[in-house]
């Protein structure tokens, strides 16, 4: 029975997407260590991590909000993940597309900021300002370029989208009729994993690790957790627009990593931006190609 | 009597009982049932909500200037009459326990209150009622004069606010006279329907008079720029209730207005036709982004605000942008967005303006930097807050974010990328200013003042929560509310939005009911998963550490002034409050004519000398 | 129907016996004043009973039309004669000094405007205004003050060049038809005075009667007069006596001149009275000055409305005249108290809580809030101007929806001042009960109004068909054809 | 026409509108309030002869039936009736004025129109407890704030 199938569905693709995410940031530790010429972590450095977190003694909770904040940061990617079709799982996809995907990934974000508020640490708070403002900084890009996506298609539904590019070839994938887009979401992609250079709301030297600075055993085990499957997401989401999604695994993969790794290498490279120059950067450089992508596909 | 004699007729009850009895302490709450009984009488035309009937006529009419008065109800009317009397059902339960005897403790007249609510409300039904331009037009004064009433109540500085609503909304009102004249020159009649037949004959000139004059009446209702100066003040200075009341419901009359005489009768099509000269745009593009700097300005007046009610009343300037934008593209997905937004924003915004002023009637205050950490006082008040900012950021799984998908969802189908991001805008920067408001009264530091704060009273508790359940409930079967709006769609004529209860079946559609139901068990997930790990210890509020230092109580470690340093060092040299300067120019400019012209009374000399010259010149010339 | 002649003469005749009555008893002299106006007002209301459709003409002196003093009676004249009478009654100076004389001044009042209202002869017209204008220096002069002797003086200077000028227009007139008569005038009218000539007089005579009808280049006074004198004598002159000049200028637009030329000149200076007065008003920081500026604003109103060819102007100007005669009384009755900086006004409403509903009411109606009067006044004036089609005329239309906004911002910045809590230096005065009654009443009958609309609305327009029925005036004057004997 | 110029009527005419020209001029332009009362008693002769004028015939004989003969060219006696009546009124109103003037003058000590019209609008503000709307020194307070802040800054100050 379908529903049944579904169910399956939806089970499997948070673990799927936990997984992978997992790999992947054993990945973004072992470039940053080349980068930095060390040797890296261990294969399964990630799950000792979470272990370890998980399992610690002193876990500070500073009140119910704390604890609910993590939940909703983690259910919050779960319930996003089966929104977002991988080869053989569709999920919900065709239940909201693109633009219900973007919204669902503020409830994880909102998570966080109100557990983090309730900490009542000063640090925290200014972490979560920057975030709050760096997405407001990296959010206009995006939509622009899931505007020009979905309007290109002809739909938000990003099962379609995969289904318009595997039945028309490489030619019709999303990087290729629009490559403007595509470098767009690119360069936006390290913002919107909240990775280097744009995790001035972390800054630990300044603000003691802005969001993360009351966060103890599992709650930082929780954030842990959002962070794989925010690097799977982005992964994905990418590959589904502009890289034709995949309809086999074998040939999924690769790209998915291949999304998180080429804008991670080159990221590392630069220093770290404050958060006015954030905004300047965003609303400069990506909106104008976006908006030139636009006008190109629109035409 | 009809069904819409009975509704207005209790509706007038209401008004009476509230003026006479609405000082003592049941008084309150005998209004409060009358307002249900208003939505029961409501509730008995409720064909007019599922296309089941189609119109609903009063009996009473009555023939002026040989013009035929009418009152009548359809399913636009309806929708509408649906959020106003909920809207006052609440507010006034809200305001019938601790509230209203604080207010009549502090020295205010709790009759005056609940009568400029009912009578709020009553003008509201009758406006909405409206059968033809002049009772639209009477209707429209009423209203316009009945919230002047209940903004003025709390005296002193409210009635510089309410003098300017009043300026602004009668300046208004003379616009939409002029223009409902100017109909009446070119057609002949105030009737709706000779309107409808006469504008596909009415010249392009003529037509964009009266746009303009009709959209700027109806737009200083709305506040739309750039007549949105008055709004937010004026609003938040409403004593209590009456806040959320106005909030919710009252700047939405012009939105009623302006559907029924724009889109209804004049038609956005034929706007459409309408071109601006050496432009690319046309009468609707203007609209829509007229409707998209709505969105984006005042969001970002709110963001600035230190005073958590004008925060409120600043985005409630900016959601009405997206009514607007979605009602202005009027195709099947965008009107639905627009009329759907206007009973999803009523509930929040009506709901996050009770829980604001549950917090003042526990603290005494709502400015933003003098709160903080309410969260363990004020549990229900602050579930009731979550709720109401996920709603107003649009953010699933509330009603909010349904409307706004279907207008971002139109600006798709109608590609206009522009707009969209616009829109989009607006949404970014209300998260982040509903981020600020939560944050700075119920979560971080917890001020010792405060420490012995209790939660609102039940009177005050229930309907926040009741509204959230709405808000809850109508974000998850959102097909409930769309049944409503599909029936205006239709009577409005525009095309009809094809859903089910979870949302809209199509390309790219959205199924609420599986979203939420997904987001609830990936919560429930996520629950098991926090609970695999060991147990946590919970410490008190206060015990806060910062940089290695304990921090007492007594020091003010909260961060909330300045919220977004980085934002602001960037944007902030954009507010250059443009139209508060353009507001002052006309001021000043009315003021130096007015001076002129006193000085030309006092004067008399040579005006006549003037006058005499040209007289006597003309008769020598004749004789 | 000496009964008419009754109307002018019993209440003349009165103001003369007063002071020997006085000598008698001075009680009855107190008392006779009202009675005789009393009187009046019935005999005047008999009239229009017996009126029905058809006007009725009386031949005074004995001599026929042309040559007699010929006394006209449509329900449009004997209304504002009716309006005078009550209006005075209502109205009654109290005056501090000399009661006797001011009494004798309202009654001769009463009488010149009856005569005024209802005078069938140009020349009649004139002497009943001068007369008129006479008795109101000496009603504003009555106050005793060193301001109201100065303010009468400049109103004198302005109101003897207008009546010169009215004067030279009545001589205009004569020469090109040689006759005086309303009716014969209007007979003779299309072909001798629809020339450069006629409108030449009809200039000179609109401004020399516009004074007292605040007409635009001419109302000077107005802001020093109302400022200086009594409330109940501001309020005489702008709601009542304006009126009756207003009708002299009716009447001979509807008679005698009808070149399109006029009509100009009447909206061009009704629009420059409605913006100067009402921007005037807006910087006015005491409630005399402020009511003065506006009803120059409002007369100026009902210019532009007299602008409006035909019978719709006329109704128009009808409607909001008599809005105005209900309205303008009362509010300067308020301001009776409430004289004086607006500042001082600081939460007046709390001592005089009548006195304070009452004017936030009259305010709604003023600047016409539905369904008060003011609304559908405003509406009749509008509703024709735009079907006009000219530019102008839209203009006139703009000047008049923006004149209410300002209108509603400065009123309202009164009745803010009236319900603010913040407690002033001097205490304040509650209304006289006479003042309030009146005004009560007053505002109860726009109230009333509100729900007889449609019987009011009609009866207006029969009233104002009636006034514009030309042939039926000339008929009902001098039935036989006097084309023979005009020289 | 060039030749009829000249003729009686014409002087007579121009004679009128020459009196009342004065007269306006009187008013308009000087200042003293004896000229300007003098100004109105021009116009008002002149407006009478106007009005003579209007039907004047020249060499007409009086209006007067003797032995029921009728003159050939009688002067229409209306005008006549008309102006003795203006007359009687200008009379009235000059005399008005002039005790009106005294008492001004003894009020303010002065006959300059500017003056008293100085004088009065400071006693009307006076009265009112207001200050004088147009002293130089002093800009208008309004200008500088918004329509709202009118109220609360009277009230204010």
């Amino acid at each position: 029975m379908h529903f049944f199938e579904l169910l399956v569905e939806l089970l499997l693709m948070p673990i799927l997407a936990f997984v992978i995410g997992l790999a992947m940031v054993l990945m973004m530790r072992r470039i940053g260590a080349r980068i930095q010429r060390r040797v890296g972590p261990p294969v399964l450095q990630p799950i000792y991590d979470i272990i370890k977190l998980y399992s610690k003694e002193t876990q500070i909770s500073h009140g119910l909000m704390h604890e609910i904040g993590i939940i909703m940061a983690v259910g919050g990617y779960i319930a996003a993940e089966t929104l977002l079709p991988v080869p053989g799982l569709d999920g919900l996809a065709d239940k909201g597309g693109a633009v219900t995907l973007a919204y669902m990934l503020m409830i994880p974000a909102l998570g966080m900021a109100l557990g983090v508020g309730q900490c009542a640490n000063p640090n925290g708070s200014i972490g979560i300002s920057r975030a709050l403002t760096a997405m407001l900084a990296y959010d206009i890009p995006f939509i622009l370029v899931i505007f020009g996506v979905s309007y290109v298609y002809g739909t938000t539904n990003l099962a379609e989208m995969i289904t318009i590019q595997q039945q028309q070839g490489v030619a019709s994938w999303g990087i290729v009729q629009m490559p403007l887009l595509a470098l767009t979401a690119l360069l936006i992609l390290p913002a919107i994993m909240g990775k280097h250079p744009f995790e001035i709301y972390v800054a630990p030297a300044e603000i003691a690790t802005g969001p993360m600075v009351e966060m103890s055993g599992k709650f930082m085990g929780g954030l842990f957790v959002m962070q794989c499957f925010q690097l799977y997401t982005a992964g994905v989401i990418f590959t589904t627009l502009f890289l034709g999604g995949g309809l086999y695994w074998i040939t999924f993969l690769p790209k998915i990593f291949l999304v998180v790794a080429i804008p991670m290498s080159v990221a590392y490279l630069f220093p770290r931006y404050r958060t006015e120059d954030v905004l300047r950067l965003m609303w400069k450089w990506p909106m104008l190609l976006g908006l030139i992508g636009l006008a190109v596909v629109m035409k | 009597m009809t069904a819409l004699d009975n509704l207005l007729l209790i509706s007038a009850v209401t008004l009476v009982i509230a003026v006479l009895a609405g000082n003592s302490r049941v008084g309150g709450w005998l209004v409060t049932i009358m307002y249900a009984l208003q939505g029961a009488a409501l509730m008995m035309m409720s064909g007019l909500g599922y296309s089941t009937l189609t119109m609903v006529q009063s009996s009473f009419s009555i023939e002026v200037l040989s013009q035929q008065l009418l009152w009548r109800f359809d399913a636009l009317s309806w929708f509408f009459a649906l959020i106003t009397i909920g809207a006052g059902l609440f507010c006034s339960w809200f305001a019938s326990g601790e509230w209203g005897e604080k207010y009549r403790d502090n020295g205010g007249s709790l009759r005056l209150f609940h009568g400029a609510l009912a009578l709020n409300v009553f003008s509201m039904l009758v406006l909405l009622a409206s059968g033809d331009l002049l009772t639209l037009f009477i209707g429209w004064e009423l209203v316009s004069w009945a919230s002047f009433l209940i903004m003025a109540l709390a005296g002193g500085k409210a009635f510089g606010y309410a003098m300017r609503y009043i300026s602004y909304a009668f300046a208004g009102a003379m616009a939409l006279l002029g223009g409902l004249l100017l109909i009446y020159a070119e057609v002949g009649s105030f009737d709706f329907q000779s309107l409808k037949e006469a504008v596909p004959t009415m010249s392009s000139a003529t037509l964009w008079l009266l746009v303009v004059l009709l959209t700027a009446g109806f737009g200083v209702k709305m506040a739309i720029l750039p007549f949105h100066l008055w709004q937010a003040k004026a609003y938040a200075e409403t004593p209590g209730p009456g806040a959320a009341f106005l909030g919710a419901i009252s700047s939405r009359m012009g939105l009623f207005a302006f559907i029924v005489v724009i889109v209804q009768l004049i038609g956005i099509s034929r706007l459409v036709e309408m071109k601006i000269p050496f432009t690319f745009l046309d009468a609707q593009d203007l609209l829509a982004w007229i409707a998209v700097f709505t969105i984006i300005i005042p969001t970002y007046i709110a963001l600035r605000q230190h005073d958590a009610r004008r925060l409120l009343a600043w985005h409630g300037v900016g959601q009405t942008g997206y009514m607007l934008l979605g009602i202005v593209i009027a195709n099947d997905l965008g009107s639905a967005g627009g009329l759907m937004h206007v009973f999803n924003y009523a509930t929040y915004q009506a709901m996050l303006f009770m829980v604001v002023i549950a917090v003042i009637h526990r603290t005494g205050t709502s400015n933003l930097n003098k709160l903080g950490g309410l969260f363990t006082r004020m549990p229900l008040s602050y579930l009731a807050m979550l709720v109401g900012i996920i709603g107003l950021a649009g953010l699933p799984p509330m009603n909010g974010f349904v409307s706004k998908w279907l207008i971002y969802r139109s600006l798709i189908v109608d590609g206009s990328p522009l707009l969209f991001l616009g829109a989009v805008i607006g949404t970014l920067g209300t998260i982040l200013s509903v981020y600020k408001l939560i944050h700075n009264i119920f979560l971080g530091q917890l001020r010792v003042e405060h420490v012995a704060v209790r939660e609102a009273p039940l009177s005050m508790v229930i309907p926040m929560m009741l509204l959230a359940a709405v808000v809850f409930v109508t974000g998850y079967f959102p097909g409930l509310v769309l049944d409503w709006t599909s029936a205006v769609q239709a009577s409005i004529g525009i095309p009809v939005l094809a859903h089910h209860l979870g949302g809209i079946d199509m390309k790219g559609g959205l199924d609420m009911i599986w979203i939420v139901s997904v987001l609830l068990v990936g919560f429930g997930f996520g629950t098991l998963v926090f609970f695999l790990g060991g147990r946590s210890k919970r410490v008190h509020q206060l015990d806060n550490y910062a940089g290695g230092h304990f921090l007492t109580a007594e020091t003010r470690y909260h961060y909330s002034d300045n919220f977004y340093p980085g934002l602001m060092h960037l944007i902030g040299p954009w507010y250059r409050n443009s139209f508060e300067w353009l507001e002052r120019g006309l001021i000043s400019a009315v003021d130096t004519l007015s001076t002129a012209m006193q000085g030309l009374y006092r004067n008399a000399h040579p005006s006549y000398l003037l006058l005499a010259v040209v007289v006597f010149a003309l008769s020598w010339v004749i004789v | 129907m000496n009964l008419l002649v009754l109307m002018i003469a019993l209440p003349l005749l009165a103001a003369f016996l007063l002071s020997i009555i006085d000598r008698a008893s001075s009680f009855a002299a107190r008392v006779i004043g009202p009675l005789v106006l009393l009187a009046t007002a019935a005999i005047g209301l008999s009239v229009w009973s017996q009126l029905g459709d058809a006007p009725q003409a009386v031949q005074w002196g004995g001599f026929q039309a042309p040559l007699g003093i010929t006394l006209y009676a449509d329900q449009f004249g004997l209304l504002f004669a009716l309006a005078m009478t009550i209006g005075t009654l209502l109205l009654w100076p109290r005056s501090t000094g000399n009661q006797l004389r001011s009494s004798s001044l309202a009654l001769l009042l009463a009488g010149t405007g009856s005569g005024l209202a209802l005078s069938g002869d140009l020349f009649n017209i004139y002497v009943f205004y001068e007369l008129m204008t006479v008795v109101s220096y000496g009603l504003i002069a009555s106050r005793g003050t060193s301001g109201s002797f100065a303010s009468t003086l400049r109103y004198l200077v302005i109101s003897g060049f207008g009546a010169a000028l009215a004067l030279a227009g009545i001589a205009l007139v004569y020469q090109a038809t040689g006759t005086l008569n309303l009716a014969q005038l209007a007979q003779v009218a299309p072909e001798k005075l629809n020339n450069l000539q006629g409108f030449a007089a009809f200039v000179l005579m609109l401004v020399g009667f516009g004074v007292k009808a605040e007409l635009f280049p001419v109302n000077m006074w107005v802001p020093e007069v109302y400022a200086t004198a009594s409330s109940r004598v501001s309020a005489l002159l702008a709601g009542v006596v304006s009126k009756l000049a207003l009708l002299i200028i009716m009447r001979l637009l509807i008679l005698v001149f009808h070149q399109p030329e006029a009509l100009t000149v009447l909206l061009v200076l009704g629009i420059l009275g409605v913006a100067t007065g009402e921007l005037a008003a807006w910087r006015a920081r005491d409630l005399n000055r402020m009511l003065a500026f506006s009803s120059i604003g409002q007369l100026g109103v009902m210019f532009i409305a007299l602008s409006i060819p035909g019978n719709a102007g006329i109704f128009a100007a009808l409607a909001v005249a008599v809005h105005h005669l209900f309205l303008k009384p009362a509010m300067f009755l308020l301001a009776a108290r409430w004289g004086g900086s607006i500042r001082r006004l600081c939460g007046a409403a709390k001592t005089s809580p009548v006195a304070a509903g009452l004017f936030v009411l009259l305010s709604l109606s003023l600047i016409g809030v539905p369904p008060l009067p003011g609304f559908w006044a405003k509406l009749l004036v509008i509703m024709p101007l735009l079907t006009l089609d000219q530019p102008l005329y839209y203009f006139a239309v703009f000047i008049i929806l923006a004149a209410a906004s300002l209108e509603a911002n400065y009123l309202f910045r009164v009745v803010m001042k009236l319900y603010d809590k913040q407690p002033t230096a001097v205490p304040h005065k509650a209304h006289a009960t006479a003042d309030l009654a009146t005004a009560v009443f007053l505002g109860g009958g726009l109230i009333a109004a509100v729900f007889m609309l449609v019987p009011l609305a009609d009866r207006l327009d029969s009233i104002a068909a009636q006034a514009t029925d030309v042939s039926t005036y000339i008929q009902t004057v001098a039935p036989q054809s006097l084309e023979g004997d005009v020289q | 026409m060039s030749m009829e110029f000249l003729d009686g009527n014409t002087i007579l005419y121009s004679a009128a509108f020459g009196l009342m020209l004065i007269g306006i001029g009187g008013i308009v332009i000087s200042n003293h309030l004896m000229r300007i009362i003098f100004g109105i008693a021009l116009l008002e002769a002149g407006a009478n002869l106007l009005l003579l004028l209007s039907t004047y015939h020249e060499g007409a004989s009086a209006p007067i039936i003797v032995d029921g003969i009728i003159p050939a060219m009688m002067a229409d006696p209306v005008p006549q009736a008309l102006v003795l009546t203006a007359i009687v009124i200008g009379v009235g109103i000059l005399a008005l004025a002039l005790s009106l003037a005294i008492r001004v003058q003894r009020a303010y000590g002065t006959l300059d129109m500017r003056e008293v019209r100085l004088r009065l609008e400071q006693e009307i503000c006076d009265e009112a407890g207001i200050e004088m709307p147009s002293s130089s020194e002093k800009p208008a307070e309004v200008i500088k704030t918004p329509v709202n802040s009118v109220v609360q800054q009277e009230s204010g100050s």
